[in-house]
């Protein structure tokens, strides 16, 4: 895979509960995505204040014969750059780099697999629920957010699942709570082998642990604050432990987003361990 | 106007270019072209490949090393600012070793010029930093970024004081190969930047790049305390550009026959084109590329366009144009 | 959350303010609203008093009035750049006499309070600018602009020498009525802008206020000349924020007593409480004001909604917040 | 006449010629502008790089009941500021301060008069007409510009005028040349006593010197970059001698942008004259 940077046309903008759902032609990326990938999208125009480019998961693609394939992505308002892309109209050009990042990685066999997604988190499992299908793996699904709107695809999670089960934190819809008060009877249930995770830090820390509590494999999706998403800038990295059992601070931008949840130290994000690979930092420059 | 020739963006579209010669001469190296990443924005090079050939440009600047691993500061390490960014990266990097035998090697197996740029803790470290680089055919100058706090004098900043700042350059020189130019990359946190761009020159510097960022906070106003893990970060992008450019201004005003490498907030070519008036004989991209990887080579060719467009025959020739006399006409 | 009371903005829109005390003490004087306008960004005030009452601001700043009147600089005078502007004013201006007569006069019998920002060539002059205010019961502060170039030390700005600030405010400080507090107004184009800070009160300064612009240049890609007039402008708007909340940081974690007006690109509410939070008593609007004549009450407004929404009784307690503890929870 | 800041919603915009006819429904800014008056308008959005307003000529203003006065500017796209401008669509919001600056001065005679407009110069002289026409002096029109797509408002002029010549620089429509070419022809041929004029820089100090020459009152609308509009900020000066035959460096934004031609100092534009009050300068601070 090797990502590629293209004015991509806006096919359609619409609104799904409280996100805004972007279906942009990108040829060139839409052919490459794997379930997992992410793109990055320049926001605020040419001239504008806002430099960095936001990364969402792509939700999915699709060929579209004479407009080249295309890539929709789920996102929320939430700063500036967020609020002027739910501006965007149909027929706008938006700037684009893609596919990023290392995607989940599926399973030889088929296996058991439960997916997690909190909030728009969910938005890159169900295209990856669909090749695990393929490949024969049984699938459940948990899905949580803070509010009914804020749950994405649980209609479509039905769909291509043996179960769904929804939390929400309001108990607007589904069982009030959040995915791990119901993710270790489902694991226990199923007996999954895999557990596919995306949403806040907060979430997959507590995901990952249950998985390895319950001898489930973990794939993880975290979101850092990237300024380049393309592995150039150092600013996405978090710790994580090495096949030789060094923990480095690893970009999540190119090293991930996926990373194993027994990987990651996740109650260290923030902080560099003192045994990490490089560390104590003296202080120094930028 | 010139003879145009055609040629295939990063993007794929087709623009044509004046025939203006864009080769720069720094210090004795000649570029066959102005424009350059900048330390800390291009990795090591090898992301920005996939987005453009970076043998075509002036040379690939690399993210400062130092001698040893560095795991660099906690997150967050940035903050999206007006027309700019902050960061504190804290120069995380594999250290000396595993940069000359991987990521030096790499560059130089692709065939692209490379400026190295180096970092210490102290004055002993650049220097070791020098020697090692000292034998490789790979490196095409050396930028040292005296923008690093010294150990040994409280944490205070290289390139704040005139007296540190030469005994790097210094040190550096001395123990660099003779045919390799040494380029000192200034800090703008300075009352007097011409003060510190003598010194480095008097020490041996033979060319200066700036700037580096400049010092910032943010403060996040959920939870009420300093954005960064480090505190405070460096302030880069367009946001910084005017005062790049005077300080471009300002050090070709005073010392005119010493090459500057000019950088802060380039996004376009108008923007190169600012800093080469200003007195700049190359340019470095840097936060633009997060915002346009292809930016570069993009800058390039603007640049070049531009350079046509004002009947320029070569780059050398806009040098510091715009400090001719009042009544010299364009 | 607290009480809300519901006032109408500029723009004639109803909003709710919670309840909280924006009074601020700034060195022995109590200003009901920490907001103010950022001296040369609001003429004497009337053409803002157009867009919103100006008697609801925590003061009107002046701009810098000089002994003499004054043309100040050729144009082009400003220049747009990348988040904020460049600008060569010059200081144009009536003297302080025309100043006080008519200026003055008119901002108190509109019931403003007033801070009358000072400039000077030498430290003489600022002495006698102290002096001509000294008796008008109109002043309620002093600011006093020492980022202007001594004439009699070879044009050097006053605010990057630590000898020439501190002489300028011992004059300023002995001339003025014993009530009346005097503001140093601080330039960031130094390498340390703590030890410039520390000069100043000990030469008598009550508060210090900061930032005043940054040295940049602008180079006219057209005419391949610098676009101002004077060369060399001041840069100010949402660009340099990061440096200014970086100086009041700084500043007020080494004298943390000392009181501080903070500015620098303050656009919105948010942007004012950066500044609360990393030290500053009071804010000061600029060239904000360029883009919304109405800001400084929006900003207040918006910094009041702020401080409610986040439970502070007082911007007082959110002072230098910023700095507290680690193990110390918001 | 108290300028007012409006939140103003786009009615229309379309392409004139080279030009954008823009209207806006601004409310309290219409039914106060007289010709002459210009409005400031924010562009680049709430959070963009742009932060100084831009300054257009009022073309013309209507009452439309309902909606509120609305405005109408014509402009040209020049840098990134009309260009973020050229982008806005109906129903979109613009931010409007005005009216802004002092009006041309009119006639309490009925007397004979010529109006000048270079380029989109013109806009702001349709109004002017109108009203001097019901006054019951005579209007004749002289408009020039590059090149025949850069006129404006030729058919309207016709309309409203006892004769309209044309000059452009490229002779695409009209004389080939300048309005002061044929300028001092029509000053002779109608006697007039007053010209209006607006446009460059450079045909407004022709103008007046050819009126000066003609023994004609001339009423100038300059254009100096403004960062402010509202006269705080003191960027927008150019070198006006008073009626105490002192020269100041007079804000074009309050002062002016309509001057008498013979008492703006044209050659001296740019500069700060020696005999100007409060010159020379010592180098000082900003
Ligand atoms: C790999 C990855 C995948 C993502 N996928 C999605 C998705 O599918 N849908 C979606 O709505 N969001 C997604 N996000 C988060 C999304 O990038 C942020 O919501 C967005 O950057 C916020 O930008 P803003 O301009 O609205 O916020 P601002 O607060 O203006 O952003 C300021 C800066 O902080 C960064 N930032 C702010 N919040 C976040 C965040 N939560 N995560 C990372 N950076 C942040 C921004 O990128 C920007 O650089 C993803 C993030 C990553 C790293
Ligand atoms: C009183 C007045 C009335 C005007 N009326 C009209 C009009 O009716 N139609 C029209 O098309 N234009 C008019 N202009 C000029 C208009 O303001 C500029 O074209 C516009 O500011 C250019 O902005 P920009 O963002 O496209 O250019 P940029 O080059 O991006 O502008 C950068 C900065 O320079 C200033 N600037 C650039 N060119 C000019 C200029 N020619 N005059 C003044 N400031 C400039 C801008 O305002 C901005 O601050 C008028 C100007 C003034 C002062
Ligand atoms: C994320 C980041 C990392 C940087 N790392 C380095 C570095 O390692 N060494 C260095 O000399 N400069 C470093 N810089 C400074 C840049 O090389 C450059 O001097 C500065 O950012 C101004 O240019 P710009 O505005 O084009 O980014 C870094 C800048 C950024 C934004
Ligand atoms: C056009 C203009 C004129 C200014 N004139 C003065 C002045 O006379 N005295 C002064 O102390 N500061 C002056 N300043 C600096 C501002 O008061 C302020 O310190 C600076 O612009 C940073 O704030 P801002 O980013 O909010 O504008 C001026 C700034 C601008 C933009
Ligand atoms: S976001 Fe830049 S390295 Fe990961
Ligand atoms: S534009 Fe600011 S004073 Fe005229």
């Amino acid at each position: 895979m090797t990502p590629v940077q293209v004015r991509g046309e806006v096919l359609s903008i619409r609104r799904v509960g409280q996100y805004h759902q972007l279906t942009i032609v990108a040829p060139g990326v839409a052919e490459q995505v794997r379930p997992g990938h992410f793109v990055a999208i320049a926001v605020g125009g040419e001239t504008g204040a806002q430099l960095l480019r936001r990364a969402f998961s792509v939700y999915r693609t699709q060929d579209r014969g004479v407009y080249g394939g295309t890539v929709d992505i789920v996102f929320a308002e939430h700063g500036a750059g967020t609020r002027w892309l739910s501006h965007v109209r149909q027929h706008d050009t938006v700037d684009v780099v893609g596919p990023l990042g290392k995607p989940f990685a599926l399973p030889k066999e088929p296996v058991t697999c439960t997916m997690v997604g909190g909030g728009y988190g969910s938005a890159p499992l169900f295209t990856l629920a669909e090749q695990l299908r393929e490949r024969g793996c049984r699938v459940d699904f948990v899905l949580g957010a803070a509010t009914e709107g804020r749950l994405f695809g649980v209609l479509e999670a039905k769909r291509m699942s043996q179960s769904v089960a929804v939390t929400t934190e309001d108990g607007s819809l589904g069982d009030k709570g959040r995915v791990t008060d119901v993710l270790p009877g489902l694991l226990e249930r199923t007996g999954a082998d895999v557990v596919y995770a995306c949403g806040p830090m907060g979430m997959l820390a507590a995901v990952a642990d249950v998985a390895a509590r319950l001898g489930a494999h973990s794939q993880c999706a975290v979101e850092e604050a990237m300024a380049c998403g393309i592995g150039v800038c150092m600013t996405c990295v978090l710790p994580v432990v090495g096949d030789d059992g060094v923990t480095r601070m690893v970009r999540s931008c190119i090293d991930g987003p996926v990373f194993r949840g027994d990987r990651v130290r996740w109650n260290d994000v923030g902080t560099v361990p003192a045994d990490t690979w490089g560390a104590p930092v003296s202080e120094g420059g930028h | 106007m010139t003879r145009l020739t055609r040629v295939i963006t990063p993007e794929s579209s087709e623009i044509a270019l004046p025939d203006v010669d864009m080769s720069t001469r720094l210090a004795g190296v000649t570029l066959p072209n102005p424009v350059m990443t900048a330390s800390g924005c291009a990795g090591y090079g090898r992301e920005l490949d996939q987005f453009f050939d970076i043998t075509a440009l002036g040379a690939v600047v690399t993210k400062s090393i130092m001698l040893q691993p560095r795991s660099g500061r906690p997150t967050p390490r940035m903050a999206e600012t007006p027309s700019g960014m902050l960061n504190s990266i804290g120069l995380q990097g594999p250290g000396i070793e595993e940069f000359v035998s991987r990521d030096l090697r790499w560059l130089e197996e692709r065939g692209a010029r490379v400026i190295v740029s180096i970092a210490g803790g102290s004055a002993d470290e650049y220097v070791r930093l020098a020697q090692r680089l000292r034998h490789s055919s790979a490196v095409t100058a050396i930028e040292v970024n005296i923008s690093c706090p010294n150990v040994e004098d409280r944490g205070l900043v290289f390139a704040c004081d005139p007296v540190a700042s030469s005994t790097v350059v210094e040190g550096v020189r001395r123990n660099s190969a003779p045919g390799v130019p040494v380029f000192a990359k200034l800090s703008p946190d300075v009352t007097d930047i011409v003060a510190i761009a003598k010194a480095c020159v008097d020490a041996g510097a033979d060319g200066l790049s700036m700037i580096n960022t400049l010092l910032g906070v943010v403060i996040d106003s959920d939870t009420m305390r300093p954005h960064l893990g480090g505190v405070t970060g460096g302030l880069s992008g367009p946001a910084i550009r005017p005062v790049a450019v005077r300080a471009v201004w300002q050090v070709h005003q005073a010392l005119p026959d010493v090459p500057v490498i000019g950088m802060g907030g380039i996004r376009t070519g108008a923007d190169a084109f600012e800093f080469i008036l200003a007195g700049a004989s190359a340019v470095e991209v840097g936060t633009t590329v997060f915002n346009d990887p292809s930016a570069p080579m993009r800058v390039s060719y603007e640049l070049q366009q531009l350079l046509g467009a004002r009947d320029f025959a070569s780059l050398g020739d806009a040098v510091g144009f715009a400090h001719r006399p009042d009544d010299e006409p364009a």
